[in-house]
């Protein structure tokens, strides 16, 4: 991304962040209405943490198709990303909690689904550091991330449906209850957020490209006698 | 030319270390080839893509029967390999260690059969003896068989002769002898009695 | 030489294998069923008197029992390969869907064992309430063997990896626990509720469909795990 | 060239090995503290709400947690020789007491990361009561260490036989129930009592009594497990 | 005569399989010993039972210095073995493994003095390298060299060329050469070449 797309990209999340205080009204119905705007946030951080889960199981299933190293630092880049915004949403979902069920964790099913979310990825990571050699690396961690894949789906879609629980679904999709600029501000917001998470994620595959030629340069500069009892050809 | 491999410009890398650059060569049955070549310079890591154990960096190797090209099952069918990296199981006796490589290759071989085959290498008294109570050089003469049961035409030898007394060698220069009248048989070897078992076809690190 | 090797057969001749050698060696078996026992006998313990407990803990406790049990044991069968180096032979024999569909069944049959000898103790020792014993059996079948079908896969991805045991637990926690947290809402139905078949239908499907899920996924995967 | 090695010596030799090839493989730690951390937010999820949960219950599980995890990881330091065949080398260069003290120093140290991470975060998510911390923290320390000298040369016996992980918590379940009992009770008392000082001072001397006695016997059944 | 080392009437007795039946000999510095036989004649378990490894069924084995017995403690640091089931610490690196085998046997060896070790046999420029990348040769030359990093008087050596090319033979040769000046080397092998290396000890299984 060139230089204006990301100031343009800056000056539009700063944008709806003013707006989500300005513009938007209190939301009525939520036991403290003016904390209740932090939803605007809240809600992309958690669509996001799905995509970034996403992206990283399409990469990891590409890259066990082409076996192409760079597939697999997008599929790290990923799930990297993900990591972040899940704890984004937590963070702002336990301050919401805080005004609204009166505190910051309650062991509601969204909650010990994020949480469990969360874990799958730690050991996703756990993962790749404990094998050493890169494409192993690269191979069994697409392949976990395919397994996980599944579980994620019903932790995320299926378990928080079939238990009851405080936490509200689809206010803003389907019920009118919200005022409509609700959902202009939180598509706004996802939008920008969107724009920041690609950013991001070229930002880290920039530095994995950059780290790999500071390796290899390395080993060049520290074994130049690197032809012992005919180790190469 | 039944039985062709064919290694087109075959090349390893570890991490960022170059084991094996641009290997090619067309090995055709019958005969038997030696690769050798001093310690850490890739004979081993060259017999384990020709064997389909590790996919190469680059280039491709091919089995031909017929000059056409053979499944993936069809090529494991093929292949017997013996290297210092592959063990037997040891908690099982020799005889159930030959069963099992027998019946997972779909073969129905009787135990008569199987410790005829023991009789070859002088294990038939110890067919019911767990493979951990078995000397080095013992255990290396199973290894032998079960590489040998299903009657590969390609033969994949990694130091055969390792750890081996004279009847072992014996042994080894007997089947390389015999396969070579029919099949492909590669040799990796160091081992200076070896190095004449076939011709030269590839001399690594050189 | 008759060759009719197809991956059902494969399948045979590994499945065979490893459970000679499981009797041989009286490993994950014994163990894996010694450890659910004594878990059970410290869970009662813990929590004596039973009758205190709401049944919603009992059937938590019970499948948490089993999940670290299986944790003991299931991964064995592939960290055995690597860690003894048999797994190029097996390789070399065997294509991966046989390799993988082999050891499936063996961690079927050891889940089945491990439950068949924890359900009733715990039914026993903490007195769990009991309402439908023939839901109770299908639950346990099908939650053991959704179980085998979820970690089978991880179990070979952690024998790939330098770092064995511990790790397991760790993979194949949130893998598991789909059919983990169905499968105690269906164990509590089974104790509990009057409508019970009802109730634990939904959890059933539930089930099935995720090993309708998790088994191809893991076939399809487990040939990129298991060849280098 | 300097040749001072005691037992003490050889044993440092052994921890930073151990250390390193730990470090190098991020394995037992990074492990059995994921390990831990699963456990406790299942059984968080378990037992939710944890008002409604007795502390003796609350005290038994951080403790059984503990232990799973701890089963998880300790018998690696032996397993792991044995299986590698690295013993023999090992055997070769060290005396069986600079062995033993070195595995022993090795597993307290997981223990005590493991408790500093596990101990913190059950506190915070089930809600445990909390009246003594200066207490609590001692007698973690101790509990922890008693653990781990009661599983260490357990560890060596699994190692041996054929039978690995699985066993190993089936044979160090008896060996470390008495800790375990002591100081599930202690920990009791420093969450609930108001002369929790009192109370717990006779399980801490019964936790040093334990070690004073398991670790020299420990070491005398040692050479004889180590050694052919 | 200062190092000795006397075996009274060994005997090893597996289950109920007798491998050793009354061995005796003595062995005194300075010297090189080899010790022969076919596969599984028990050249392993010998060696093994002299290294202290291994509790003879019958006999003993007595380590003497000036004709005084050695502690457990001085017998330990007076050996050094290869043998082919003794492995290396996979994960570490060459240069990790060695500083380990040193520092527990109470040696204070920079690395420096580690490094100059490893270039004896070629590793110098793979010392960083962990050990589970090696190839078997590789793997065998830093195995010697944990035997001799401690200058013991006693060398014990299973095979020790197995799966070495010819400079990892001449390695071989050399130390063996050298050691028999002032110490004791034994040698348990099949090589052709090895059982040069020394005086026949004992043939076992004749
Ligand atoms: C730490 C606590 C919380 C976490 C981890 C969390 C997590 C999440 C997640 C993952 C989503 C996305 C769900 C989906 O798209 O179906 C979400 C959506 C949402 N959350 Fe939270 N949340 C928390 C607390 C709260 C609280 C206290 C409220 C206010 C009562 C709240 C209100 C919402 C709303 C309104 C949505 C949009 C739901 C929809 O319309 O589908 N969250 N939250
Ligand atoms: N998994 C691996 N990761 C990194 N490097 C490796 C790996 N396997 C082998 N190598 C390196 O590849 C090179 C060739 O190894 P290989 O085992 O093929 O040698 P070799 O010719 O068989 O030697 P030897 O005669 O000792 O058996 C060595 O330098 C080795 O260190
Ligand atoms: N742990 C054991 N239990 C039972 N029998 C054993 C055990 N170890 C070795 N043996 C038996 O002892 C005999 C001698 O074995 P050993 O390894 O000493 O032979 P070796 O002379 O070294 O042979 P090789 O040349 O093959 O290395 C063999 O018959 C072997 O089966
Ligand atoms: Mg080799
Ligand atoms: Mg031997």
């Amino acid at each position: 991304m060139n230089r204006t797309v990301q100031i343009l990209t800056g000056i539009w999340v700063a944008g709806v962040t003013v707006a989500a205080f300005l513009w938007l009204p209190p939301a009525e119905g939520f036991r403290s209405p003016e904390a209740a705007r932090i939803v605007v946030f809240h809600v992309p951080c958690a669509m996001l943490t799905f995509v970034a889960f996403l992206v990283n199981a399409v990469y990891s299933w590409k890259y066990l198709r082409s076996r192409d190293p760079l597939t697999d630092s997008k599929a790290n880049a990923a799930a990297e990303l993900g990591m972040l915004f899940a704890i984004l949403a937590t963070v702002t979902g336990s301050l919401f909690a805080m005004e609204q069920w009166g505190s910051a964790w309650n062991w509601d099913p969204r909650e010990t689904s994020i949480v469990m979310l969360m874990l799958v990825y730690a050991a996703y990571f756990v993962l790749r550091g404990a094998v050493e050699e890169k494409s192993k690396r690269a191979r069994l961690s697409a392949a976990y991330a395919l397994l996980a894949f599944p579980a994620m789906v019903f932790l995320i879609w299926i378990l928080p449906r079939i238990v009851e629980s405080l936490h509200p679904t689809n206010t803003l999709f389907s019920r009118s209850g919200l005022d409509p600029k609700y959902r202009i501000t939180l598509w706004s917001f996802f939008a920008g957020l969107l724009a920041v998470f690609v950013w991001m994620f070229r930002l880290r595959l920039r530095v994995e490209i950059a780290e790999a030629r500071l390796r290899r340069q390395h080993r060049r500069d520290t074994m130049p006698e690197a032809t012992p009892a005919g180790e190469t050809r | 030319m039944k039985w062709q491999i064919v290694l087109r410009r075959v090349g390893k890398v570890f991490d960022e270390r170059t084991v094996l650059r641009d290997i090619s060569a067309t090995i055709t049955a019958p005969g038997a080839w030696v690769i050798s070549g001093p310690n850490g310079s890739g004979k081993s890591t060259l017999l384990r893509i020709i064997a389909g154990l590790l996919t190469p960096t680059e280039g491709e190797v091919l089995y031909l029967y017929n000059g056409e090209r053979l499944t993936a099952r069809q090529q494991r069918q093929a292949v017997g390999m013996v290297a210092p990296d592959m063990a037997l199981y040891r908690p099982l006796t020799a005889l159930e260690n030959l069963r099992f490589f027998a019946r997972a290759r779909g073969l129905s071989l009787r135990d008569s059969e199987l410790l005829e085959w023991l009789e070859k290498v002088q294990l038939r008294p110890r067919a019911h003896d767990p493979v951990a109570t078995f000397s080095t050089g013992m255990v290396q003469r199973l290894k032998l068989l079960t590489a040998l049961l299903h009657r590969p035409p390609v033969l994949l030898l990694d130091e055969p002769g390792s750890n081996l007394d004279e009847a072992g060698a014996r042994f080894i220069y007997q089947t390389v002898k015999e396969h070579a009248g029919h099949g492909i048989v590669v040799i990796a070897t160091n081992d200076t009695r070896e190095l004449g078992y076939g011709e030269p076809l590839i001399q690594l690190g050189a | 030489m008759n060759r009719s090797s197809s991956w059902a057969h494969e399948a045979i001749a590994v499945f065979a294998k490893d459970w000679l050698l499981e009797l041989r060696t009286r490993v994950a078996l014994g163990a894996v069923v010694l450890f659910a026992v004594t878990s059970v006998v410290a869970s009662g313990f813990a929590l004596a008197p039973p009758s205190g407990v709401p049944a919603e803990v009992k059937a938590a406790l019970l499948w948490v029992v089993i999940f670290f049990a299986a944790v003991a044991g299931l991964s064995r069968v592939f960290v055995v390969e690597e860690e003894t180096r048999t797994a190029d032979a097996l390789r070399l024999a065997v294509s991966s869907t046989g390799v993988f569909a082999g050891k499936l069944a063996f961690n079927a049959v050891l889940m089945w064992t491990l439950c068949a000898i924890t359900v009733p103790l715990y039914l026993l020792l903490l007195e769990a309430p009991l309402r439908n014993a023939s839901l109770l059996v299908i639950v346990v079948l099908l939650g053991s063997t959704a179980l085998a079908c979820a970690t089978t896969a991880v179990g070979a991805i952690v024998a790939k990896a330098t770092m064995r045991g511990a790790l397991f637990g760790v993979l194949s926690f949130p893998v598991a626990l789909p059919p983990l947290l169905v499968v105690i809402h269906a164990t509590k139905a089974a104790w509990l509720s009057d409508n019970a078949w009802r109730v634990a239908a939904g959890d059933l499907q539930v089930l099935s469909g995720f090993m309708l899920v998790i088994v191809p996924a893991s076939v399809l995967v487990f040939e990129h795990i298991w060849s280098e």
